[in-house]
């Protein structure tokens, strides 16, 4: 057993301990852990921001290539960019709004043709299937199933029609469909965690401890 | 001899098929060909302007069947011929000269037809129906269990003489699920005004801070009990996620409320809060749109407001036409889906699997 | 003890037992059972096994520190997979603290099988934008990323010769922790240029993808570290996911007595109240 | 006019970039590529100023000595402390032996990996304290993580496996049924909100101080 020598595996290792302490309680440990992850991830964005995105997209381009193919005209990221920073100014924030503009007509629009095209037309296409499949009774079986859910889960989401009688009933196989997908989520989400868990006793028990090569 | 060699490069020489590619902003030309079985190990693709001398585009790899020539100096609207040189040229096996072809721009990209008609469909009924519910035309909707049980729960607070909890999620107020849980928020605050039972909604964010002040003051006044409005009832807690979480879960063990509203975005903090809530025996009623934190919900709260559930919620206590127009669209379409769904699957069965083909962009 | 006790149990006792349990498989490396590939897995494996040799392929590391143990595992086994068989790798992360892990999964891996940055693969690096690059690489790769991570014009960059869009591509490789990641690729690029597209991503997001493994919009999917561990079995290349499976296996058995004894001790404590 | 200006530049970016999906003429799309370009380097600004403000709230927080306030020295001496790192490398602050990727492996990477790591304590908790099986959906939900639990890792297969393959039926057919319900309805929800934003349509709820 070899505990590390290397500062900075002492770091980290003292920084993970602090954020499990949280399990015992809320305490000054973790605060200053949490504070800490805060600052230094903020300082982190900025840095990586401006060296992937505003020098090599705008900067470099803009100031240093003014002339070729359509640079100039990130003249108005540019100016956009500035107005962002007016609402640090009491009468200036209308101009950061123009900024905001942009952005606001750019996603949803993207989202509209993103999600129409691969979450509606294309999910629709996928569940069009034949319910019996000469000579594969499985697939027959499993594809009436996944139609039959998929219907079912889109009645119950279906708010214009109260949940009596028949379109009751088949609301009520939705629910069960959507329990099962749940559940399902849960199984995920169990593992998912536990594995972050893996992850950092791994560390704690190979990097720091040196009890275990993994 | 050079007769022999002229007749082996026509033997040996196969068609070039040029094309101007398809649903593209032009200045593209796409060539096909099917490579002689013993292929050379290279091709220099010449290219000519009709009239001009053949110039080389691009050294390819002996085996390829298809190249996009995208090259700068392409014109829309001029015509060109290709021609593929062997290389080494012995023995020869060039192509033959390619048919003239004249690269342009489209204006519809015809794979995305089926996407076009969707979506234009979909706007169609929904500027249809928001328009109707401006001019106050109101559907029925079904009811939704979640939000008649929000109204029991708190009545049921208020004759145990314990107080309300309302959890508006953790987004910031530009989130769309943090927008409806303000929608709700006016509600739970006109009833606990009503009930005369104490309210209390912790934010982590201070904008939501500032519209659920909003929103509970007015809440208050709305049914006249602007004096029991207080200021203490909405909170700014911190911004921090477990942090949050912590101080919540604090004021759940002091003040014991016997309702907790969870309504809004949850993340990982979704188990923490309805685990404490659970152990304190209150009623549990929360929505979310955010499908990873639903189970937990499903387990530990008495009602689940699922997903579009939760919207619709929003949308009907709001009274607001762009969103009951809204949700009536959706529905619109929906019914017109499971119908299409359903016809698709009858033709596919039957062997014609057109409707679905039609639908697929893969 | 009681079953009524048993539901006032102070819950510190059961973090305890969590702790142990995944801590004493992984310090006594004792061996559970083997790990046998899922289909979806094979899926991811098989979509990479059939490329031709020498092809360009486009390495998306989008995932952070924070699911480090369930994602970096599928990243370095996919370059490994990627390396062995001589792909060209353009890799990139759209998360912000993403590319450093990609820098390591490439420098280790790519001096594992003697590959040189800049001719065999290159990190271009973050940018900003989320959902809005992945659309803008489909007008201009060059134009989206001008530079590498380290600063270099991509002009100047052999492996970057030739790379427009994603015409020039053979197949998405893609690393995902959320958003945005695995559904924005598949909105944003899959279906709108038809690449074809393989993803590893937390257990956490694995259900929702579940759809487009159904319409062919993703030929493959790791799910979580065990799918890691599966695709790590694939290439017969064993490490960090295989040696964690047994703590997790563990685990697992763990909480899903938990719900038992939970609902077992609720049972003991009042009649069931009608949801 | 300061009301008009930014609907009408949401409208014209917004219907470049729908229009620009279906066509792909240069008419439309030299613009469409061109307001992508800008609006990445807008959004890159965004993130400046959001530390900004973080940077303003933090100091006015420690001036005014509010609750806490020495944490939130803590807080700006890390933010301060990365950002003169990375500045003072410059380029060279994505190198593999640089102080900025240091800082990123001991200080931020350890914590960042395990705030989630947290999670698996509190969801072995909550499986014993909140999962109650009170109903028949509750009881589906339970039978469907179980055999997802067991299923899904090596031990699964060590005691059958049926458990495996049950599991992966289980994902492949019902679980995505209801996924795929769930999906299109959460994408005829995006895309009418989408459409009312660009048209200007939507109330923008406290939108004014949402972003401050």
């Amino acid at each position: 057993m070899h505990m590390s020598q290397d500062i900075g595996v002492w770091v980290a290792a003292l920084l993970t301990l602090g954020i499990f302490s949280f399990l015992y309680r809320d305490n000054p440990v973790y605060k200053f852990c949490e504070h800490l992850f805060v600052g230094v991830s903020a300082g982190y964005y900025v840095v990586l921001t401006y060296f992937s995105s505003i020098k090599p997209n705008l900067l470099v381009p803009l100031f240093g290539h003014f002339v070729e193919g359509r640079n100039f005209l990130l003249i108005i990221p540019f100016v956009l960019s500035l107005f962002l920073f007016s609402r640090f100014f009491p009468k200036g924030d209308w101009l950061s709004r123009w900024s905001i503009a942009t952005i606001l007509g750019v996603y949803p629009a993207l989202r509209i043709t993103g999600f129409g095209q691969s979450d509606l037309v294309q999910q629709v296409g996928g569940s069009i299937l034949p319910f019996w499949v000469a000579g594969d009774p499985l697939t027959s079986l499993n594809n009436t199933l996944l139609v039959l859910g998929l219907l079912a889960t889109l009645v119950f989401f279906f708010f214009s029609k109260e949940h009596e009688g028949a379109v009751g009933g088949i609301a009520k196989v939705g629910v069960y469909f959507l329990m099962v997908s749940f559940g399902a989520s849960y199984g995920y989400t169990v593992m998912a965690r536990v594995s972050l868990l893996v992850g950092r006793v791994m560390f704690l028990l190979d990097n720091w401890a040196g009890l275990v090569r993994f | 001899m050079t007769v022999l060699a002229v007749f082996a490069a026509e033997a040996g020489a196969f068609p070039l098929e040029a094309k101007d590619t398809p649903n593209d902003g032009g200045k593209s030309v796409t060539l096909t060909w099917a490579p002689p079985a013993e292929h050379p190990a290279h091709w220099t693709l010449v290219r000519r302007e009709r009239g001009g001398a053949f110039a080389p585009v691009a050294t390819l790899d002996g085996a390829l069947a298809r190249y996009v020539d995208e090259a700068a100096a392409l014109t829309n609207g001029a015509s060109y011929e290709y021609q593929l040189v062997a290389d080494p040229a012995d023995p020869p096996r060039d192509s033959e000269v390619s048919l003239p072809v004249v690269p342009s721009p489209d204006w519809l990209d015809s794979t995305k037809a089926n996407v076009l008609v969707v979506t234009g469909l979909f706007f169609i009924v929904l500027f249809f129906t928001i328009n109707q519910a401006h001019r106050g035309r109101r559907w029925t909707f079904r009811k939704i269990p979640g939000l008649v049980a929000i109204e029991e729960a708190i009545g049921r607070a208020t004759e145990m003489g314990k107080g309300v909890l309302y959890i508006p999620g953790v987004q910031d107020i530009d989130d769309i699920q943090t927008i409806a849980s303000m929608i709700l928020l006016a509600q739970v605050s006109r009833l606990t005004a009503k009930y005369e039972t104490k309210l209390s909604v912790p934010t982590n964010s201070p904008a939501v801070y500032t519209v659920a002040d909003e929103v509970v003051k007015s809440g208050y006044q709305d049914v006249g009990r602007a004096d029991a409005y207080q200021g203490d009832m909405v909170r700014y807690l911190t911004s921090e996620q477990f942090a949050y979480v912590a101080a919540v879960n604090g004021m759940m063990l002091r003040e014991r409320p016997a309702a907790n509203l969870l309504l809004g975005a949850f993340f990982a903090e979704s188990l923490l809060l309805a685990e404490t809530g659970h152990s304190i025996g209150a009623i549990q009623i929360a929505g979310t749109a955010n499908v990873h934190q639903m189970p937990f919900f499903v387990v530990a709260c008495d009602y689940t407001l699922i997903g579009e559930e939760y919207y619709a919620a929003s949308a009907l206590l709001s009274n607001d036409a762009l969103l009951l127009g809204s949700l009536k669209a959706a529905d619109t379409v929906k019914l017109v889906l499971i119908i299409v769904i359903a016809l698709g699957c009858v033709l596919a069965t039957l062997g014609n699997p057109s409707l679905g083909n039609w639908f697929s962009t893969q | 003890m009681n079953l009524e006790s048993l539901s006032r149990l102070d819950r510190r006792w059961i973090f305890l037992a969590v702790g142990l349990l995944v801590i004493l498989p992984l310090a006594f490396g004792f061996h559970i059972a083997p790990v046998e590939p899922s289909p979806r897995s094979r899926g991811f494996y098989d979509a990479i096994e059939k490329l031709p040799e020498g092809s360009t392929v486009l390495l998306s590391g989008d995932y952070d520190p924070s699911t480090i143990a369930e994602n970096y595992p599928m990243h370095l086994a996919a370059a490994r997979h990627l390396m062995r068989r001589n792909m060209k790798i353009i890799a990139l992360a759209l998360y912000p603290a993403g590319p450093p892990l990609t820098d390591q999964v490439l420098h280790l891996v790519g001096a594992e099988f003697g590959k040189k940055e800049g001719v065999d693969y290159v990190n271009l690096g973050y940018k900003t934008g989320n959902e809005l690059v992945m659309s803008s690489m489909g007008s201009s790769i060059p134009r989206t990323f001008p530079v590498d991570r380290r600063g270099i014009p991509v002009a100047d960059i052999p492996v970057m010769k030739g790379i427009h869009n994603y015409e020039q591509f053979s197949l998405l490789v893609n690393v995902s922790a959320g958003f945005p990641g695995t559904k924005e690729w598949v909105q944003q690029v899959v279906s709108r240029y038809h690449l074809p597209m393989v993803a590893g991503v937390t257990a956490v997001s694995a259900p929702e993808y579940y759809p487009y493994l159904q319409t062919g919009q993703l030929h493959g999917l790791l799910g979580g570290m065990a799918g890691a561990a599966e695709y790590e079995a694939l290439i017969e290349r064993p490490a960090l996911a295989m040696r964690g499976m047994d703590a997790q296996s563990l685990a697992h058995v763990f909480i899903a007595l938990m719900i038992l004894l939970g609902n077992l001790a609720f049972l003991g404590k009042k009649p069931a109240r009608k949801a | 006019m300061k009301r008009e200006i930014p609907i009408l530049i949401t409208l014209i970016t917004g219907l470049f970039c729908l229009v620009g999906f279906f066509v792909p003429h240069p008419f439309v799309r030299l613009l469409y590529d061109d307001i992508q370009q800008w609006v990445i380097v807008i959004v890159g600004a965004t993130y400046v100023l959001g530390v900004a403000n973080l940077l303003r709230i933090n100091m006015h927080q420690v001036s005014q000595k509010s609750p806490d306030w020495p944490y939130k020295i803590v807080l700006l001496a890390g933010l301060l402390g990365m950002m003169a790192i990375g500045f003072s490398e410059g380029v060279r602050y994505a190198d593999d032996g640089s102080k900025f990727q240091w800082m990123y492996n001991r200080v931020y990477s350890p914590m960042s990996a395990t705030m989630f790591a947290l999670l698996a304590f509190f969801i072995a908790s909550a499986a014993f304290r909140a999962f109650r099986i009170r109903s028949f959906e509750a009881l589906l939900l339970a039978i469907a993580a179980f055999i997802l639990m067991i299923g899904r890792v090596p031990i699964g297969n060590a005691i059958h496996p049926i458990i495996p393959a049950a599991a992966d039926w289980l994902m492949e057919v019902p679980q995505n049924a209801a996924k795929r319900g769930i999906l299109i309805g959460a994408a005829l929800g995006v895309m009418a909100t989408g459409i009312r934003l660009i048209l200007g349509m939507e109330k923008t709820y406290g939108s004014g101080e949402g972003s401050s």
